[in-house]
């Protein structure tokens, strides 16, 4: 699956994408293993409520299932306009 | 439906005056501009703005969908800037042409609140004090529930 | 603040330029502009527009006035023309800049209600059919309540 | 006083404006007047629902005092914007 990281959860984790091989169901739980292996993913995911996720490109919940997803992204609230 | 997303300036007067005269026989438009403003105490050197290419265009257009569809328009316009920006460049700008009012202006207020939290994108201060992430306003969230079954 | 009382068509995408360009530090620019929409079913040969030499100016100015003490603004700007106008022609233009977009908005609005309202204009439409004054809408002075006391 | 009337008020009566020596009290009791005196007035001011009134260019009620006004101004409700 790519993960893309955007802003802040980029910059902490020093990544704006990488492929990634896991059989989390939901993304709170592909956090939990991303968080569990490098301190930098736990400090871009010390707060999930400062924390938005979309799945192949539309916002979703962090309890959507990861079936078939190709591309996440995990990155702030936006402030567009 | 028109969706722009450029890291170039654009005209807003050039677009609002093809807008209007491409948008059929309506009475009214209203437009938004949205500029870099300065800072009072520390001055802004310059504004950048991330996006995510793909998601972006895809929010745009729903978003000006979402208002077509609930408002009686002639055409609706969104532009929006992405990369690094100067205090007193245009960011962005939403048009919406309608046959009446009320219509348009709340269909351009409509598009702003969308843009401001649901559009991928986010904006960086720089400042000589270094670089700083522009944090979502909370009334900018709460903007969003007035359009929710009313 | 600046007042355009004319018979002549103005470039409201110039007008919106130079106004934003000249409105100071400010984030937001919203923008009205009104046009001469014609009947489906009767086709309008012109709309003409009467007014008060004089009173209307003072109107004018007195309704951009109050906008400029009630929200924290940068600049506003009204048009309004007179006369003989065709299908498509623009008949006039309000634009509001601020500091913040809800200021924006609102003010523009706001100006609206009152040229609907308190402005002394008179339009009248010619079709096939003869000369005909266009009459009050009700809901236009249902309108000005909201601006009272909120 | 300067009498001036405009949209279909003007054309009731005939005339765009006119001076009128009067000495009503207010815009009421100076319609009463113009209605007796020529049945043109009396077709511009049937409804007084659908008449406005401006003493020297600013909105005024039909009560308000006549007294020290020079300009004075009928028509329909405005439709401006």
């Amino acid at each position: 699956m790519n993960v893309l990281y955007f802003a802040w959860v980029r910059e902490r984790i020093g990544l704006p994408r990488e492929t990634i091989e896991t059989s989390a169901p939901t993304p709170r739980a592909l956090i939990e293993e991303l968080r569990s292996k490098d301190p930098r993913y736990a400090a871009a995911f010390a707060d999930l409520a400062a924390l938005r996720v979309a799945l192949d490109q539309e916002l979703a919940d962090f309890d959507a299932p990861l079936k078939g997803v190709k591309e996440l992204a995990f990155f702030p609230p936006m402030t567009g306009g | 439906m028109q969706i722009l997303l450029q890291e170039p300036s654009f005209d807003a007067g050039a677009l609002l005056n093809a807008f209007t005269a491409g948008a059929g026989n309506i009475g009214a438009v209203v437009s938004f501009t949205g500029v870099v403003r300065d800072h009072p105490q520390t001055p802004l050197t310059a504004m950048e703005i991330e996006h995510y290419p793909g998601m972006t265009e895809r929010a745009l257009e729903e978003i000006a969908k979402s208002a077509a569809q609930r408002w009686s328009l002639g055409d609706v316009l969104v532009v929006h800037r992405f990369g690094r920006l100067t205090p007193g460049e245009q960011i962005m700008m939403v048009a919406a042409a309608a046959p009446h009012r009320r219509d348009a202006f709340d269909a351009a207020d409509f598009l702003m609140d969308y843009l401001k939290s649901r559009a991928p994108f986010w904006k960086r201060e720089i400042t000589a004090q270094g670089p700083q992430w522009v944090q979502a306003n909370p009334q900018d969230e709460d903007a969003l529930a007035r359009w929710s079954k009313d």
